[in-house]
C-alpha cells in the first residue's frame, strides 16, 4: 500500500477539518427546533391524534365572565375561541381572552407549593410539598380555631362568584371568622352604590346599547375595559349597522379619548370632575326644553333647576348650545341610553355625577325599554357575593387591622392590593405585621412575593367551577367552567385547596364540608338548583340537564325576561339627586395637571401584564407596545418644550413615577394620562421592571358615598428630567397625508 | 382592430379566479370596528406567530398579519382616531407574486394569494412590491419560552429565520373546511363555514369572510354595499378585502 | 503615445511579463493585508449572519431591502465599463483602448463577483440559492420566468460567462508568451491556457473575427445587464422607484462610476506595476474627456428624475420626493450631488485633466457619490411607500458597514491574483500600436 | 519535412511569405508575434467561417430561451400577479439573454474548430515568434524543392533557417 506522508496526512486532517466546520455551519444555519409528535405518554381518555375537540368553559381574564370555548388537540390547548352559546360572549372574544393561553402555559407559573425562605418579599422560596404546606396551615389555623381565634384568620380574594364564593364563606363560617372580604381594583362600587340610590336595586342592571339609539356615555369606555367589553362590542356593532337604514349615535364625554371615545361621533372632554354636573345641565334643557312628558315634570325642572346650561356650560366649558344640543337628541330619539363609567366614576363625586346620569336615563323614559336600562333578575346563585367587596375603605380597615396586629393569618387569593392600591396606604408595610401570609395564586404577583407560604393555584383552565355572569343578561344565567387540559404542574384548583385544608383543620368543617372535590361541590349544588326550580325529576334528567350543562358550558331561561322590577319612584330618584361637586388632591397652583390613570384594553387592571401576547399587541390608542408612557396634548407639550420621549417625572402629593411622554392629539389640555397595568415589581419575567404604575401616586381621596377610592381625583406636576427613553411604537405617521385610505368620505346610513 | 384590442384586453385580464369554484374574500366595516385588536391576538394564537420580544419590536422587526393601522384627523378638540385592520389583501393583480423568483408565493386557484415557506429562499423582493406592506420576514429563528411553545397550532408551520410570511385567510381552516365538505358529500363548502381567526373573534362582527362567487354569500351581499372601497384602488391590484367606510354624522 | 521613447517587441514582452514572473516580498504582504481584510471584514460577519439571521443587519420590517443591494447595484455598475468600453473601442477600434482594456476587463470580472457575494449575503436563506436557477431537481422547482430577479440571473450569469470569455480569448496569444518565457511547470500550465498557440495568420485571423463577435454580443449584454438590475425597482410600484427613467439612468450611471474606476485602476498599474511608458497621457485624456460627457448624461437624467416625480404630484411620488430632498439622507444625497454632478466639471481644466493625482481624487469621489446614489435609491424611497402608518426607516448595522469595507478588500484580492496569472496588459496588442522595426531604421 | 526560417524584420518574412506562395508552396504557416493583416492577404483567408456559428448559436439561443420560459408556464400553471400564463414581455427579456449566451458560447466553439485549437502536439514552432521574431514555416514539401524554398527564405533575408522533423 501506498504509505502516507505525515505532511499529507497533516493536510488531510485540515481538509477535513474545514469540510466539518462548513459542514457545521451550514447545519447551523438551518437547523429548526425539533417538536415531539405526541407530547404525552399516557394521554387522556378522549384524546385521538390529529382530531382537535373544543371544551367550554368560562373565561377569568377580566370578570365580565364571557363562555369561551377551548381547541383541544393532543391534550393541548391550542386556541380559546368565544363560546357561541353564551348569551355575554355570544362566540366573540376579546384579546384578553384569547391570550388565557398564555397564562395556561406561562412559563412564570408557580409549579409546586413554595416556602419563603430568608426574609418577607425577598423572593427567596423553596420548594416543599403539598402534605407539608396543607399541615403547616392547618395546624396552624386549626390552634387558632381552637382557642377561640379564629376571627384573626382573614381571607382576601378577587372577585369570586358562583359557588367558590360560597364556599370560602362557608369555610370562613365554620372556621369561625367573619372577616371574607373581596377586593377587586375595577369592581364599580360607584355604580352599585348609585344604582341602590336610584333603583333601589343591588343587582347591576343590563344596558341595552345593542337596541339602543343614542348612546350617551360619561367616561365610560365600554368597548374597551367598562363591566363586560365584549358583549357591549356586540351591542355596538349592532347599533351601528345591525339596523337597516338606522345607525344609532354615539356620544363620548371623558379628558381622554378612549376606545369608545374612538369609536363614537362624538368626543367631548368636559372639565375633568364636572361630568355629573354636565349630565345634570342635560337633563335640565331636556326638561326645559319640553322633551320630557312626564306627570312629574314640574318636580324634575325645581329639581335641576340650579343647573341651567348656561351655569353648567361654564362650570364644564362645554358650550352651551352643544349641551342643549345633546339635551334635544337625547330626548327626542327614539331610544336613549346614558351609561358611566371610567374616571366619571372614580371622583370624590362618583356617586352624585351617576345618579345624574341615572336621572338622564330616568327622564329618556328607558327604564325597562328596549334600548335603554334593563333591570336583571336576582343571579341563579351567590347573589350576594357582591356584599363581599370591601371597597377602598374595606382595605383601609384591613390594613388597620393588620397595623394593629389583630390578623394573625391572611390568605390571600387572585387579588393583588400590593399592586392595586395607592402606595401611601402601606398596604405592603401592614403586612410585615402579619405572622403567616398564605397566598393562594398561579402567579408570583406583588402580593405574592409577600407571602410566607405559596399554595399553587390551577389556572382557570385546569379547574372545575361555576360563574353567574355580572351583570346578567336579562335573564337568569349561570355558566359552568370545566378543566380543559390536565393539569400541566403539581397545583390544585383553589376550590379542592380549601376542601383540603377544610380537613386538615378538621373539626366540624370536614363534616359540613364533605366533598372530596370542587367538582362533586359543583354538581351538588346545581343538583339542589335544578330541583328547586321546580322540574323535580329522576336521576337520568338530571344527569341529562348536567351533561348538557357541560357542553354547553352555560344554562339560562331566555324565556324568564326580568322586566318585573318595578319602576322606581320619580320622588326616590329626585331626592337622591345631590350636587356633584368635586374635590381634588393637590392645589392647583403647585400641581397644574389633573392626573388621568386609565385601564387598558391590554392589560385591563394589570392582572394581563404577564402574558406575552399582551405585552406585545400594541396599545389600541397609541400602538405603544411594552411600557409605559404619560400623554399630553400636543398644545401643552409645546408649552413645556416637551418632546416624546422625554423622560417626565410625574409627582402627586402622595408620591412620583418617572415615565417617558407621549404627545396625543385626544386629551384635554390640564389633564395628564398614564395607563394602568405596567410597572409591576414581580409577576414573571414579562411584566417584571416594566413601565411604571400610576395607582402608586394616587392620592387617597375617598367618595364620601360609596367609600370606594377616587383615583381620578389627583392632581400632579410635570418635571423634565433631562433623559430621554424611546417609546416602542408600532406606528409610523399617524396621518393620512391626504391618502384614500379611509374611503371616500360619505354619510350613507 | 377592435378584435385585436379586445384579445390584448382578454390577455392582459384573464381573470382566473372567477373559472373556479371559490374566490375568498373579506369585507371589514370600519363603521363596526373599534381597534380593539382581538383579531391579531387571534391570529397570534392561530398562526403560530412568534412572540419577538421588546429588542425586536424597537428594531421594527414585529411579525402581525394583521395589524390596525391609525389615522389622526383634525386637531383638538375636534379630533377624530380613524381605525383600519390591515391584512394582506390578496390580490387578484398581486405585485408581489411576479416579483418572487422561485414561485414561493403565487395566486392559488381559491383566489388566495399563498406563501410556501419552504420554498422561500429570502429575496424579500415580495415585501417591497407590496404596497400594503403586510408580507413580513423572519429576521431571526424565534423560540418560545418553555412551555409556551406546547400552545402551538399543529396544523400551521413554524417558520424559521429568512422566510417570508403573511396572512393566508387561515388557509388552514379552509383545507378543513373543504374536506368536511368531501366527507358529507357536498361540492362546495357552506357560507359561513370557513371563518378565518380574525374574523371569528371579531366582537363587533366587523369582519365577513366568505366566497365571493356564490351571490347567496353573506360576503357578496356587504360588498354590494354603497359604502364599499378598496385600500390604494388606484394601483390596480385588484383586492380581495373590501372595506367599508365609516359613516360621518 | 509613447511619453517615453516607443520600447522595442522584445522589451514589451520583458516590461509586462516581469510583473508576473518577479514577484517581491511586497506584493505578498499586500495580498495578506487584502485577504485577511476580507476574512475579517466581509467572511466573519457573513458567518454570524448565517448563525443569526439577516436580522444581524439592520433591516426591517418596512425596510426589507439594505445595503446589500445597494452594494449590489454598485459593484454591478463598477463592472460596467471594462467590457462595455473595451468592446465598443475595439469595434470602433481607436488604438488607445489596448493598452489598458485587459485589466478594464479583469475589472468587470472581479467587480462582478463582487456583485455575486453581495446577492449571496442579501439573501435570507442562502443555502437554498440554488433553487432560483433553472437546474432539474427532484423537488420539481423550477424559477418563475415572470420574475425581474430571474431576468437579473439569467443576465447576469450570461454576462460573467461572456466577460470571462472574453477576457480568456483576449489573452491566450499572451499565454503564449509567457509559456515561451517561462520554465517548469509554469510552462506546463501555460501551455495548456494557450491552447498551443503560435500565432500562425490563420490563428490571428480567426481570433480576430471571433473577437469581433464577442465584442458585438457583449455590448448589448452590458446595456441589458444594468437596465435589468434597475428594473428590480422600477417594476416595483414603489414610489420613488417606480420611474421609467430608471434603466437608462442606471446604465449610464453605471458607465460613469466604472469609467471612474477603470481611471483608479490605471492609476494603480502605472504607479505599482510601472507601465508608465505604456499608460500615458493620452489614456488619461480620453478616459477625462469620456468622464465628463457621463457625468453630464448623468446629471441631466437625474434633473429629469426629480422634475418627473414632482410633475406627476401624486401624493406619493412628492412624499418620497420631499424625503428625498429634505429628509433624513437629505445630506448624503447633497453629498452624491456635488461628487457626481459638479466635481466631475473640474476636469474640464486640463491641468487636473492631465494630472493623475487630481485625476485619481475626482475618480475616487465620483465613486463615493455613486456608492451613496445607490445607498439613497434603497434607503429613501422603499421604507416610505402607500400606508403612512407603516412609514419605517432605515439604517445599516455595524455588520453591513463591514462588509460593505470586506466587498473592496475581495476585490483588491482578486486583482492581485489576477496580475499574477495574466499579463496586466495586452502584450501583441501594444505592439500593434508600435512602428514595426524597419532595416533602414 | 519542414522548413522553418525566422526573421527579425516584419517586411522581409512578408516578402518571403509573398515569394513561396507565388512559388507554388500552398503549406506555410506564418508565425507573428502580432496579428498582421498582410499576412492574412498573402494567404488569402477571405471572410472567416466563425461568423455562421455565432449567427447559428443566436437563433438557437433565442428559440431555446424562448421555449425554456414557456415549457416552465405550461408544465407549472401557477398564476401570478393576474398575468397571462404565456407572458410574452418578460420572456423576450429571457430570450434575449439567452440568445447572447449562447451566441458568445457558439462563437467560442466556432474559434475552436475553426483555428484547429487546442493542438497541444509539438510542431514547428520557434518560442521567441511569441515576442519579437516573426517565422515563415513550410510544410510538406517535397525532396527536391526543399532546396528552393530555403532558397527564398534566404534571399528573403532570414537569419536563421532550421530543418525540422514534421510531427515528432
Amino acid at each position: 500500500m501506498s504509505k502516507i506522508s505525515r505532511r499529507d496526512l497533516l493536510q488531510y486532517i485540515g481538509a477535513g477539518g474545514i469540510g466539518v466546520v462548513g459542514g457545521v455551519l451550514y447545519g447551523e444555519s438551518v437547523q429548526q427546533n425539533v417538536e415531539l409528535l405526541i407530547p404525552q405518554v399516557v394521554p387522556p381518555e378522549d384524546y385521538s391524534p390529529g382530531v382537535a375537540t373544543w371544551y367550554n368553559t368560562v373565561c377569568n381574564q377580566c370578570p365580565a365572565g364571557c363562555g369561551i370555548s377551548v381547541r383541544i388537540r393532543e391534550g393541548k390547548a391550542k386556541k380559546i375561541e368565544g363560546n357561541p352559546v353564551h348569551p355575554v360572549s355570544q362566540g366573540r372574544t376579546c384579546a384578553r381572552g384569547q391570550a388565557g393561553l398564555n397564562a395556561l402555559y406561562n412559563p412564570d407559573r408557580i409549579r409546586t407549593p413554595l416556602q419563603n425562605v430568608g426574609q418577607r418579599g425577598s423572593g427567596n422560596f423553596e420548594e416543599i410539598s403539598w402534605d407539608e404546606a396543607l399541615t403547616t396551615v392547618g395546624s396552624r389555623i386549626g390552634r387558632l380555631k381552637i382557642d377561640n381565634e379564629a376571627s384573626r384568620v382573614r381571607l382576601l380574594c378577587g372577585r369570586v362568584r358562583g359557588h367558590l364564593d360560597e364556599l370560602f364563606l362557608q369555610f370562613m363560617n365554620l372556621l369561625g371568622s367573619d372577616h371574607y372580604q373581596q377586593y377587586d381594583f375595577t369592581y364599580p362600587s360607584a355604580l352599585m352604590a348609585a344604582n341602590k340610590m336610584s333603583f333601589g336595586t343591588d343587582v347591576l342592571p343590563y344596558y341595552d346599547i345593542r337596541n339602543a339609539v343614542f348612546l350617551l356615555s360619561f367616561g365610560a369606555d365600554y368597548l374597551g375595559t367598562w363591566i363586560s367589553p365584549v358583549h357591549h362590542s356586540l351591542a355596538y356593532g349592532h347599533l351601528r349597522q345591525g339596523r337597516e337604514g338606522r345607525r344609532g349615535k354615539t356620544i363620548q364625554i371623558e379628558p381622554r379619548m378612549s376606545l369608545s371615545g374612538a369609536a363614537a361621533d362624538e368626543w367631548i372632554a368636559a372639565r375633568p370632575g364636572t361630568e355629573g354636573l354636565l349630565a345634570l345641565g342635560i337633563a335640565h334643557a331636556l326638561v326645559s326644553e319640553g322633551h320630557y312628558h312626564g306627570s312629574d315634570r314640574d318636580e324634575w325642572s325645581k329639581a335641576l333647576q340650579a343647573y341651567s346650561p348656561s351655569l353648567v356650560s361654564a362650570e364644564t366649558e362645554v358650550s352651551e348650545d352643544k349641551i342643549l344640543r345633546l339635551a334635544r337628541e337625547f330626548g327626542t330619539s327614539t331610544a336613549s341610553l346614558a351609561i358611566a363609567g371610567g374616571a366619571t366614576a372614580a371622583g370624590t363625586n362618583a356617586v352624585a355625577s351617576i345618579v345624574a346620569v341615572n336621572a338622564l336615563n330616568y327622564l329618556a323614559g328607558n327604564l325597562s325599554q328596549p334600548g335603554g336600562i334593563i333591570f336583571n333578575p336576582d343571579p341563579a346563585f351567590s347573589a350576594t357575593a357582591g356584599s363581599r367587596q370591601a371597597g377602598f375603605q374595606g382595605m383601609l380597615d384591613l390594613i388597620g387591622a393588620m397595623k394593629a396586629g389583630d390578623v394573625d393569618v391572611l390568605l390571600v387569593h387572585d387579588t393583588n392590593p400590593v399592586f392595586a392600591l395607592p402606595d401611601n396606604v402601606g398596604f405592603r408595610q401592614a403586612m410585615q405585621n402579619v405572622p403567616l401570609i398564605i397566598a393562594l395564586s398561579s402567579f408570583r404577583d406583588e402580593t405574592t412575593e409577600m407571602a410566607d407560604l405559596i399554595l399553587p393555584t390551577s389556572t382557570y383552565l385546569e379547574s372545575w367551577g361555576d360563574d353567574v355572569p355580572d351583570p346578567g343578561v336579562g335573564f337568569p344565567v349561570a355558566s359552568i367552567s370545566q378543566p380543559v387540559v390536565a393539569t400541566l404542574y403539581d397545583t390544585l384548583p383553589v376550590g379542592d385547596i380549601v376542601l383540603s385544608l377544610a380537613r386538615q383543620i378538621g373539626g366540624e368543617l370536614p363534616i359540613h364540608m364533605r366533598w372530596g372535590t370542587m367538582e362533586e361541590f359543583i354538581k351538588e349544588r346545581w343538583r339542589e338548583e335544578y330541583d328547586q326550580r321546580g322540574s323535580e325529576g329522576e336521576e337520568q334528567e338530571f344527569e341529562a340537564f348536567w351533561q348538557a350543562a357541560l357542553e354547553a358550558g352555560v344554562w339560562g331561561q331566555p324565556g324568564a325576561v326580568a322586566g318585573d322590577q318595578p319602576v322606581p319612584l320619580s320622588s326616590s330618584m329626585i331626592a337622591s339627586i345631590a350636587d356633584p361637586v368635586s374635590r381634588f388632591a393637590g392645589d392647583e397652583s403647585d400641581y397644574p395637571f389633573v392626573l388621568h390613570p386609565y385601564l387598558t384594553a391590554t392589560f385591563f387592571d394589570g392582572r394581563g401584564a404577564n402574558l406575552p401576547w399582551l405585552q406585545e399587541m400594541p396599545d389600541p390608542m397609541t400602538s405603544v407596545v411594552y411600557g409605559s408612557w404619560v400623554e399630553l396634548n400636543p398644545v401643552t407639550a409645546d408649552e413645556l418644550g416637551i418632546r416624546e420621549g422625554d423622560v417626565l417625572d410625574v409627582e402627586s402629593p402622595a408620591g412620583s413615577v418617572r415615565v417617558p411622554a407621549l404627545i396625543f392629539p385626544a386629551i384635554r389640555p390640564g389633564v395628564v394620562a398614564i395607563p394602568v397595568g405596567q410597572g409591576h415589581a414581580a409577576y414573571g419575567r414579562y411584566a417584571r421592571d416594566r413601565g411604571v404604575n400610576p395607582i402608586h401616586i394616587v392620592a387617597t381621596l375617598i367618595d364620601d358615598q360609596s367609600g370606594d377610592l377616587a383615583w381620578a381625583a389627583t392632581r400632579v406636576k410635570l418635571k423634565l428630567t433631562g433623559e430621554r427613553l424611546q417609546i416602542i411604537k408600532t406606528d409610523g405617521v399617524t396621518r393620512t397625508l391626504g391618502r384614500q385610505i379611509l374611503g371616500p368620505e360619505n354619510d350613507h346610513a | 382592430m377592435s378584435t385585436f384590442v379586445e384579445k390584448l384586453r382578454q390577455y392582459r385580464k384573464p381573470g382566473y379566479y372567477d373559472k373556479f369554484d371559490y374566490h375568498w374574500t373579506m369585507t371589514i366595516d370600519l363603521d363596526r370596528c373599534t381597534g380593539c385588536e382581538a383579531c391579531m391576538v387571534a391570529c397570534q394564537a392561530e398562526n403560530n406567530l412568534p412572540i419577538v420580544g421588546e429588542k425586536r419590536f424597537a428594531e421594527n422587526r414585529e411579525i402581525k398579519w394583521i395589524r390596525i393601522e391609525r389615522y389622526w384627523e383634525g386637531e383638538y378638540p375636534d379630533v377624530k382616531m380613524r381605525f383600519i385592520p390591515m391584512l394582506c389583501q390578496h390580490c387578484d393583480d398581486a405585485p408581489c407574486e411576479t416579483a418572487c423568483p422561485v414561485f414561493a408565493t403565487y395566486h392559488n386557484q381559491d383566489g388566495l394569494n399563498t406563501q410556501i415557506y419552504n420554498r422561500c429562499i429570502g429575496t424579500r423582493t415580495c415585501a417591497v412590491y407590496c404596497p400594503y406592506e403586510v408580507r413580513y420576514f423572519n429576521w431571526f429563528t424565534y423560540t418560545w419560552d418553555e412551555p409556551l411553545e406546547q400552545q402551538l397550532n399543529p396544523d400551521v408551520t413554524v417558520r424559521e429565520k429568512g422566510v417570508m410570511e403573511k396572512c393566508t385567510f387561515c388557509i388552514q381552516r379552509i383545507r378543513i373546511a373543504k374536506d368536511n365538505a368531501k366527507d358529507d358529500d357536498r361540492r362546495r363548502v357552506r357560507d359561513g363555514e370557513v371563518v378565518p381567526a380574525c374574523v371569528q373573534s371579531c366582537p363587533t362582527e366587523a369582519l365577513v369572510f366568505g366566497n365571493s362567487n356564490d351571490p347567496e354569500a353573506k360576503v357578496s351581499k356587504m360588498m354590494k354595499n354603497p359604502r364599499g372601497y378598496k385600500v390604494l384602488e388606484e394601483l390596480n391590484t385588484t383586492p380581495s378585502i373590501v372595506y367599508l367606510t365609516k359613516v360621518h354624522s | 503615445m509613447f511619453d517615453h521613447g516607443q520600447p522595442s517587441y522584445a522589451e514589451v514582452n520583458k516590461d509586462v511579463l516581469s510583473v508576473m514572473l518577479e514577484t517581491g516580498p511586497k506584493y505578498w504582504m499586500l495580498l495578506g493585508t487584502t485577504m485577511s481584510v476580507a476574512g475579517i471584514c466581509f467572511f466573519m460577519p457573513w458567518i454570524y449572519q448565517l448563525f443569526v439571521g439577516v436580522g444581524a443587519a439592520g433591516m426591517n420590517r418596512n425596510a426589507v431591502w439594505g445595503s446589500y443591494l445597494s452594494n449590489f447595484i454598485f459593484w454591478i455598475g463598477l463592472s460596467h465599463s471594462g467590457t462595455l468600453l473595451s468592446a465598443v473601442l475595439h469595434i470602433t477600434n481607436s488604438p488607445w483602448r489596448k493598452a489598458i482594456y485587459r485589466s478594464a476587463e479583469a475589472m468587470t470580472l472581479f467587480s462582478l463577483m463582487t456583485a455575486a457575494m453581495f446577492v449571496m449575503v442579501h439573501l435570507g436563506r442562502v443555502w437554498f440559492v440554488h433553487w432560483s436557477f433553472p437546474i432539474p431537481n427532484q423537488m420539481g422547482l423550477w424559477p418563475n420566468f415572470r420574475s425581474p430577479l430571474m431576468f437579473d440571473v439569467m443576465a447576469i450569469t450570461t454576462y460573467l460567462t461572456a466577460s470571462s470569455i472574453f477576457i480568456y480569448m483576449g489573452s491566450v496569444p499572451d499565454f503564449a508568451a509567457v509559456r515561451d518565457a517561462s520554465t517548469g511547470l509554469r510552462r506546463r500550465l501555460y501551455t495548456i491556457f494557450s491552447f498551443g498557440w503560435r500565432g500562425t495568420a490563420r490563428e490571428w485571423h480567426t481570433l480576430g473575427w471571433a473577437y469581433t463577435f464577442f465584442a458585438i454580443f457583449v455590448i448589448p449584454l452590458a446595456v441589458s445587464v444594468h437596465s435589468i438590475v434597475s428594473w428590480d425597482f422600477a417594476l416595483s410600484i414603489v414610489p420613488g422607484l417606480h420611474h421609467t427613467i430608471f434603466a437608462p439612468y442606471f446604465v449610464c450611471g453605471a458607465i460613469f462610476s466604472g469609467t471612474a474606476g477603470i481611471v483608479t485602476v490605471m492609476y494603480c498599474l502605472r504607479k505599482f506595476l510601472n507601465f508608465e511608458r505604456y499608460i500615458g497621457q493620452v489614456h488619461l485624456d480620453s478616459l477625462g474627456k469620456l468622464l465628463i460627457t457621463l457625468s453630464l448624461i448623468w446629471s441631466y437624467i437625474n434633473i429629469l428624475e426629480l422634475f418627473s416625480s414632482w410633475y406627476g404630484g401624486t401624493s406619493f411620488e412628492l412624499e418620497a420626493l420631499q424625503f428625498k430632498l429634505t429628509g433624513f439622507y437629505a445630506p448624503l444625497y447633497w453629498e452624491m450631488i456635488l461628487f457626481c454632478a459638479f466635481v466631475p466639471l473640474l476636469i474640464l481644466f486640463k491641468k487636473i485633466r492631465w494630472s493623475w493625482n487630481k485625476m485619481l481624487v475626482i475618480s475616487i469621489l465620483i465613486n463615493v457619490g455613486m456608492l451613496t446614489e445607490r445607498f439613497i435609491i434603497v434607503a429613501t424611497s422603499q421604507p416610505r411607500k402607500f400606508l403612512p402608518d407603516a412609514f419605517g426607516f432605515y439604517f445599516p448595522s455595524w455588520i453591513e458597514l463591514s462588509i460593505t469595507v470586506g466587498a473592496f478588500a475581495i476585490f483588491a484580492t482578486l486583482f492581485l491574483i489576477f496580475i499574477k496569472w495574466v499579463p496586466a496588459i495586452s502584450i501583441y496588442e501594444v505592439k500593434e500600436t508600435l512602428k514595426p522595426l524597419r532595416r533602414d531604421a | 519535412m519542414a522548413i522553418m526560417g525566422s526573421f527579425a524584420f516584419e517586411e522581409d518574412f512578408l516578402t518571403a511569405a509573398k515569394k513561396l506562395k507565388s512559388s507554388g508552396f500552398d503549406k506555410i504557416s506564418l508565425l507573428s508575434p502580432l496579428p498582421l493583416e498582410e499576412a492574412q492577404e498573402i494567404l488569402e483567408l477571405g471572410k472567416s467561417p466563425v461568423r455562421h456559428y455565432s449567427l447559428a448559436g443566436a437563433i438557437i439561443g433565442a428559440i431555446s430561451g424562448f421555449a425554456m420560459a414557456t415549457a416552465t408556464a405550461l408544465v407549472f400553471i401557477l398564476p401570478t400577479g393576474g398575468r397571462a400564463i404565456i407572458t410574452v414581455p418578460p420572456f423576450l427579456i429571457i430570450t434575449y439573454e439567452m440568445t447572447i449566451l449562447f451566441g458568445v458560447l457558439f462563437t467560442l466553439l466556432g474559434f475552436h474548430f475553426v483555428s484547429g485549437l487546442p493542438a497541444w502536439r509539438d510542431r514547428p514552432y520557434l518560442s521567441s515568434a511569441s515576442s519579437d521574431r516573426f517565422v515563415v514555416v513550410v510544410e510538406g514539401a517535397a525532396a527536391d524543392q526543399v532546396a528552393r524554398a530555403e532558397a527564398i527564405i534566404r534571399d528573403a533575408g532570414a537569419d536563421e533557417i532550421q530543418h525540422v522533423g514534421e510531427g515528432q
